[in-house]
């Protein structure tokens, strides 16, 4: 892959040639490639679309992919401690209904608005909690394999959202809870904007600074070694899903909020881009691995992905192919990334 | 054998890994017939060079020669073609496929494409019967202790076709009973005209199997010595200094029981009705053939196997039943034997797998890990056991093997201990290593801890400890102390357990 | 993307019958009249249009009806899809983006509700929004193109009487994806009509709109009903249920019915393995969707609901019908965009 | 889990438990779940509907599920080699308006219909050996990860068929082939039927007694292993997915027959049925091992409660939640036969 510089150049030649591409070599070994993919993605697509380097524009999609980049986080809990969850659509789906039936009851019982926020607000949470528990003991307690698990739990949430509304998307919410929310911003940034930065936030420092975290990653590494440690595999998996619980109702409060209505029928992209940005940004999907800045980066390089093929105009058949080859290269390039550092190394660039 | 031309040989071969120069051109040459150690300290570039020679990886540069012709061999299976097999350092099976799916993988005899599951069988069994190995064919490899794999994969380099065997530390999970039979196969081969090379840290090997010797440090060619080298010049040529005893004086114990365990059995009956104890300052060895339960044993009492029956006793207090965390906090330490499969958390910085179990205790409140402490004394530890190279952030998988062992003794020395188990320790550390690790674990038992030591490396077991316990079949054979420590008596107890009463 | 269309010559499709509401919904009172698209465009206006997909026949016609008005009046027009029915957030995001550089958005909505705030929004920014096809509840859209769901299956349900003859009769219902807005729309429909009728719907079975999904369906229900006297429902069921019925001999035993026209459905009213189908004029909806909204940028008199006129094509209607009202021609391939120039 | 009989029980009352418990417990450990939970489903929807224990229903049921049988084994080769496939329903699209396309446009053209039908089945098989060859450049030999590799492909190839067609259904096949493979039956069994028996059996037969597929095993068992041993995981990998490609390709061209048009919008579900199915079936999800028999077993029983499901005319959110449930127990009952045989070769039952 590594372009070998060939003996027979002569050796000024040689020089020159290693200098230019060695540099690269060396910027591309050590920032990785989602920086330079996202750059790449911004450039081609201001090509594009001249509304594509616009503060509005790059504002929108941000906002857009904010509650995204909650559920990747959630997503990206699980990874690391070796899980996998393909639940997340279904529970965004039903912690929106239940929200938002929580609250429109609430407004209808003659609640103040205020009132019936801050309960559909914990409800949401709740669900959210108790869907993640519901995967925790399956897949924690009784050692279930969390694909199935989450695969099972995908079907059963997506069933009890249906039953709950009937198909009926859930509306008559209060209307400060979308202003709030949905559209309201602080400095010129809006609200989802900065509860996804918060997230990530006070998840990297979770990860980073306390037990659990250091316990997550060691599960998903090794979880014979962790056991022998005195950790609970199954314990810490359990801890990874109700916390990936919560973190899906945050995204999907903030989904709600913008939609104004509970809805049944969202989310079913959602499992697998998640996991689709969170291994773009470098989580291994054998867990142990991977940090929360890059999985944001990830799930904003396929939000950019797709909000500049959609400035673009580029048709919709092409978007699949152009996203799909998109997630191949970002995969790729990264594997690269790996070869060039040893080449570096090896002293061949 | 003046003019013969040698079976393999290496001139030049260079190896980077990111941060680390594994091999810096070095020679090496394989004459036809002869056993040929590698020698070195751990990180020294043995197992780097023994994949370059299977084909197994790429060297940065260099030249191969067999039988005389520059080849260049791109992968395992050139290099099998080529007659060059290699037992590596690490297990390469299959644990879901059979012991015989394993013994013949990549070269299942058939017959038009036809793959004759009679002749596999026959096939295995014949290798390991060659071999002297008694393993169920028919059985899952994950469910085979670390000795059985490592016959397994053993028995996987032993074929027909031979021109040269690599072997890399072959029988550091072995006793010696079970390595005699190896050490004749070897001797078989080489009659044959088969160039071995053979990588080991036990000078005995080297004084029983070596026609020569070739010294690597630090990733350089030192020297090659005739096998006939004193061990003290071949270990000065190894580190560079004069090292004048291996095994350290040890301190006698106290009366103070530490830890008593009366009649376990655990669940999976591996052990059963098992009586022993440990007392303060003392350092107990538990010995055994492969599957004699000596491991369940020292398990059981960190709570990691669960028991069916029988009361472990801490200082007097019933511990029974103890969880691992909970044996943790009462200071109670076991390390496994399998530092891939149990030990280390490959994929991540080394300094977390030697924190791992005393995470808690540096943390405030049990939760705010305090990153600074951990990486300082982590640091301290690993320096102190000559980890090379001494960078505890890079990923534990980047290590060689020994350096990786040195780590997860490490984790038992962070922190005291009451009673600290040690499961066969000193897989594949290098002789230097091991003086300091013998030292430390003399240290602590002086500290007033008690030690196990379960080892199939029968010397460790014979100068280490104050007493052993003999394992068979599950049961304790043999308890002997002071002068009964001897290599005939262990041996004896090790096999005909019905000879001796089971000792309360 | 200006590549003529080989099919129909698009300029005659009017003066067409559509039914006109004083007011968005289907509350007031509708007064049926002839409809005519404007012939006065100032200029290449920007329109995008969002489906929720773009793949099936049915969308495929809509993707016909824009297209081809836009370039039969010169505006630029864009066509996004969101990939399915469960994509309600990227719909949203499509409809952001394009909004970027459109005057009008038409919507083909996932949601009923789940838009508003999205089209609150546009309006805000001063642009026109036409609803149509699938309806949101919203108060704020410039105006809406669509028929009602509930009443095109209310009529399939009334052929269904009416064919029936008063004699008592089972049909197993398809009605299509729980908790899709048209297909709930539609089952409202079909059930309240046979209420109380000697129809009775002895099985309702929900499922994705994809051929293969509809034809389990239908030879569960077969398993459960072995006397079944018809099967309606979306157009796959109806176009599943054909091969299933010849391979049981059930063809002449069972009538099948579609609440609406695909080519599929189409060719089975002409040989036979389709009864009839209720015709959704999916075309005549998005031309007129389409020039609602030049109507509108124009600032032009248009109306706030249109709807063309409905009808239930059996083989005998097929003759005098004319299908460029809800088919797509056959040598129609799906076009994003169209551009004036 | 298992019950170990307590000490305090009177002699004889300990060997009657044992005895009863554990002549079910031996027969649980024997057979495994499987066929017990096929059993208790057809019990079950036997009572709960009078037509789903008769020959026409269970030959329908069957008949339905054939193809998906034959895509089951598509998904179980790459599982075995320890790989994944997300892409088999954008094949089965593809193939489908590939090979529709082929046949009408000869038709068309003025072929006679067998003509037609062969050139189209060939280019069915050949369509699914190029997606395959595709994933197995990806995965064999640029090493993406799997995942992401056939998650990217599935897009692509989803792309690619609605481009093909727009999304509309093309018609015009022979009439022949729809009849011989969608609806003609041997000895009363019908066709489709019998070419999932058919594959299952050759492929059963490939990876026992071929090298290639021993190889196979040993790559998902252990891809370094294997490496070590002189077999390329790369290589054996991509066999995989080209066989992989061409099982799809022979499913899809049976759901094309009984469809009698090529459609693009089929086998949405059939990524996550598929490897369901097989996880049901005892498949580990981490690679090297699994059989035949059983994941096409699993891919019966999940076809056999959807379709009594129908029959029992459940409510379709109680559809959604009862399978959920039904993959949740077949793989924790799977997990509670190892414990129970771990039981009685401990001697405790
Ligand atoms: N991973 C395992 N799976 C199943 N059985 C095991 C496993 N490990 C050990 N056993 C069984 O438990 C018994 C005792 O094993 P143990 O590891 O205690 O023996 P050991 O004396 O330490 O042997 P070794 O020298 O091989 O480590 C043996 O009969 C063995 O077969
Ligand atoms: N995959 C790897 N990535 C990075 N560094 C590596 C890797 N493998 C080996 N090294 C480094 O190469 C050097 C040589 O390692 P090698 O395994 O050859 O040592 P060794 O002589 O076999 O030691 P031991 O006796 O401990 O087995 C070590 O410093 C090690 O850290
Ligand atoms: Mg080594
Ligand atoms: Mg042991």
């Amino acid at each position: 892959m590594t372009d070998v510089v060939v003996e027979t150049k002569p050796a000024a030649a040689r020089k020159r040639r290693v200098n230019v591409t060695g540099a690269a070599a060396r910027v591309f070994a050590r920032v990785g490639a989602l920086p330079i993919l996202l750059a790449i993605a911004v450039v081609v697509f201001a090509m594009l679309s001249p509304n594509f380097l616009t503060v509005d524009n790059l504002q929108s999609a941000l906002r857009q992919n904010a509650y995204i980049a909650i559920i990747v986080l959630a997503q990206f809990v699980v990874l690391v401690a070796g899980g996998f969850d393909l639940s997340v659509g279904s529970i965004t789906a039903l912690v929106s209904v239940a929200s938002a039936t929580a609250m429109s009851d609430r407004l209808a019982a003659g609640s103040s608005p205020a009132e019936a926020i801050v309960i559909g607000l914990l409800i949401g949470l709740l669900v959210g909690l108790g869907a993640g528990a519901v995967n925790a003991v399956g897949i924690g307690m009784l050692k279930i394999n969390p694909f199935i698990m989450t695969l099972a739990t995908a079907s059963i949430f997506a069933g009890l959202a249906l039953k709950v509304t009937a198909g009926v998307p859930v509306s008559g919410l209060p209307a400060d809870f979308s202003d709030v929310f949905g559209y309201s911003s602080w400095w010129g940034v809006s609200t989802p904007i900065w509860i996804a930065i918060a997230a990530a936030v006070v998840l990297w420092a979770l990860l980073r600074w306390t037990r659990p975290g250091r316990n997550l990653y060691a599960v998903g590494s090794n979880p014979n070694a962790a056991r022998l440690s005195g950790i609970s595999p199954g314990r810490t998996m359990a801890l990874a899903y109700m916390t990936s619980g919560v973190l899906v109702a945050v995204g999907a409060l903030l989904l709600t909020a913008r939609l104004q209505t509970g809805e049944s029928n969202i989310g079913a992209d959602l499992p697998l881009l998640s996991i689709a940005a969170a291994v773009i940004g470098g989580v291994s999907l054998r867990g142990g691995s991977g940090n929360v800045l890059n999985a944001v980066l990830g799930a904003v390089l396929l939000g950019l992905v797709t909000n500049g093929m959609n400035l673009a105009r580029i048709e919709s058949y092409y978007e699949m192919i152009v996203l799909g080859v998109v997630l191949a290269v970002a995969v790729l390039a990264d594997r690269l990334r790996g070869r060039v550092a040893a080449a570096i190394n090896a002293g061949r660039v | 054998m003046t003019h013969q031309i040698p079976a393999l040989e290496m001139t030049g071969i260079s190896k980077r890994f990111p941060g680390v120069v594994a091999l810096d051109a070095v020679d090496f040459q394989l004459l036809q017939g002869e056993t040929h150690v590698l020698f070195g300290e751990n990180g020294a570039g043995k197992s780097t060079l023994i994949s370059i020679m299977a084909g197994a990886a790429s060297s940065d540069s260099g030249t191969v020669r067999l039988a005389g012709r520059e080849t260049s061999l791109r992968n395992v299976a050139d290099a099998r073609r080529l007659g060059v097999s290699a037992v590596f350092q690490e297990f390469s099976l299959a644990p879901t496929l059979s012991v015989a799916e394993n013994v013949v993988m990549g070269e299942q005899p058939s017959r038009a494409g036809v793959v004759s599951h009679r002749a596999v069988r026959e096939l295995a069994h014949r290798r390991l019967g060659e071999l002297g190995f008694e393993i169920p064919l028919d059985a899952p490899v994950e469910t085979l202790t670390r000795a059985e794999q490592q016959m397994v994969e053993i028995a996987k380099a032993f074929r027909s076709d031979l021109k040269v065997l690599i072997l890399d530390e072959p029988t550091a999970s072995l006793n010696d009973t079970e390595c005699e039979r190896l050490y004749e196969l070897v001797g078989d081969l080489n009659r044959r005209g088969v160039g071995v090379v053979y990588v080991t840290h036990r000078m005995g090997e080297i004084r029983r199997l070596a026609d020569r010797v070739t010294v690597l440090r630090d990733g350089r060619y030192v020297t090659t010595v005739p096998g006939t080298t004193s061990s003290e010049e071949l270990i000065r040529l190894m580190t560079g200094r004069v090292m004048d005893q291996i095994y350290p004086t040890i301190p006698p114990p106290t009366s103070t029981v530490a830890l008593s365990a009366v009649g376990l059995t655990t669940r999976d009956q591996a052990v059963s009705d098992a009586s022993f104890e440990v007392r303060k300052g003392e350092i107990v060895g538990f010995a055994g053939l492969m599957g004699s339960g000596k491991s369940h044993a020292a398990r059981a009492c960190a709570g990691v196997e669960r028991l069916a029956a029988g009361h472990l006793e801490l200082h007097g207090r019933r511990v029974t039943g103890a969880s691992v965390a909970q044996s943790l906090r009462n200071r109670v330490v076991y390390l496994p034997p399998d530092r891939k499969s149990e030990g280390l958390l490959l994929n991540r910085p080394l300094r977390e797998s030697v924190s791992l179990p005393w995470l808690g205790r540096y943390s405030w409140a049990r939760t705010l890990v305090r990153r600074r402490s951990e990486q300082r004394d982590v640091a301290d530890v690993l320096r102190m056991m000559k980890l090379s190279p001494p960078d505890p952030d890079r990923n534990a998988e980047a290590y060689s093997g020994g350096n990786q062992q040195k780590a997860l003794l490490g984790r038992a020395l962070l922190r005291e201990c009451e009673v600290l188990l040690l499961d066969e320790p000193t897989v594949g550390v290098d002789v230097g290593a091991r003086v300091s690790i013998y030292q430390r674990v003399a240290d602590i038992a002086e500290g007033g801890a008690g030690v196990v030591i379960v080892s199939s490396d029968l010397p460790e077991v014979l100068h280490l400890c104050h007493r052993v316990y003999v394992f068979c079949q599950g049961r304790i054979t043999a308890h002997l102390q002071g002068d009964e420590i001897n290599e005939e008596r262990v041996l004896q107890h090790m096999m005909h357990w019905d000879e001796t009463e089971a000792v309360g | 993307a200006d590549k003529p269309s080989s099919s129909e010559p698009s300029a005659d499709w009017f003066p067409t019958a559509v039914t006109v509401w004083p007011k968005q919904g289907f509350d007031s009172e509708g007064v049926e009249q002839e409809y005519s698209p404007t012939d006065d465009v100032s200029k290449a206006w920007n329109i995008c249009a969002s489906f929720p997909h773009l793949a099936d026949a049915y969308w495929l016609a809509a993707d016909y009806g824009v297209i081809q008005e836009a370039e039969r009046a010169g505006v630029n027009m864009d066509v996004l899809e969101a990939g399915g029915y469960g994509n309600l957030d990227k719909q949203i995001q499509q409809i952001e983006d394009c909004a970027q550089n459109s005057d009008a958005v038409i919507i083909g909505a996932i949601s009923t509700d789940g838009l508003n705030p999205t089209i609150e929004k546009l309006k805000a920014d001063g642009k026109v929004v036409i609803d149509f096809i699938n309806g949101v509840s919203s108060p704020d859209t410039t105006a809406q193109s669509l028929v009602s769901y509930r009443e095109i299956a209310s009529q399939t349900a009334q052929y269904l009487l009416d064919t029936s003859d008063g004699e008592a009769v089972t049909v197993a219902w398809f009605p299509g994806p729980k908790g899709a807005g048209f297909a709930e729309e539609a089952n409202k429909g079909f059930t309240e009509t046979l209420a109380g009728t000697n129809v009775e719907v002895v099985n309702t079975q929900w499922g994705n709109t994809d051929k293969d999904s509809q034809s389990k369906l239908i030879e569960d229900a077969l398993a459960a009903n072995p006397d079944l006297d018809y099967i309606a429902g979306n157009a796959p069921a109806a176009e599943a249920a054909g091969p299933i019925l010849r391979d049981r001999d059930l063809t002449d035993s069972i009538g099948v019915l579609s609440y609406y026209m695909t080519p599929g459905t189409y060719s089975g009213i002409q040989t036979g393995s389709v009864l009839a189908s209720a015709a959704d004029p999916a075309v005549l909806t998005s031309r007129i969707a389409t020039d609602l909204a030049i109507r509108a940028l124009e600032k032009q008199d248009f109306d706030l609901h249109v709807a063309p006129a409905l009808q239930v094509i059996d083989k005998a209607a097929l003759e005098s019908w004319d299908s460029t009202t809800t088919l797509a021609p056959t040598d129609w391939s799906a076009e994003f965009s169209y551009s004036a120039n």
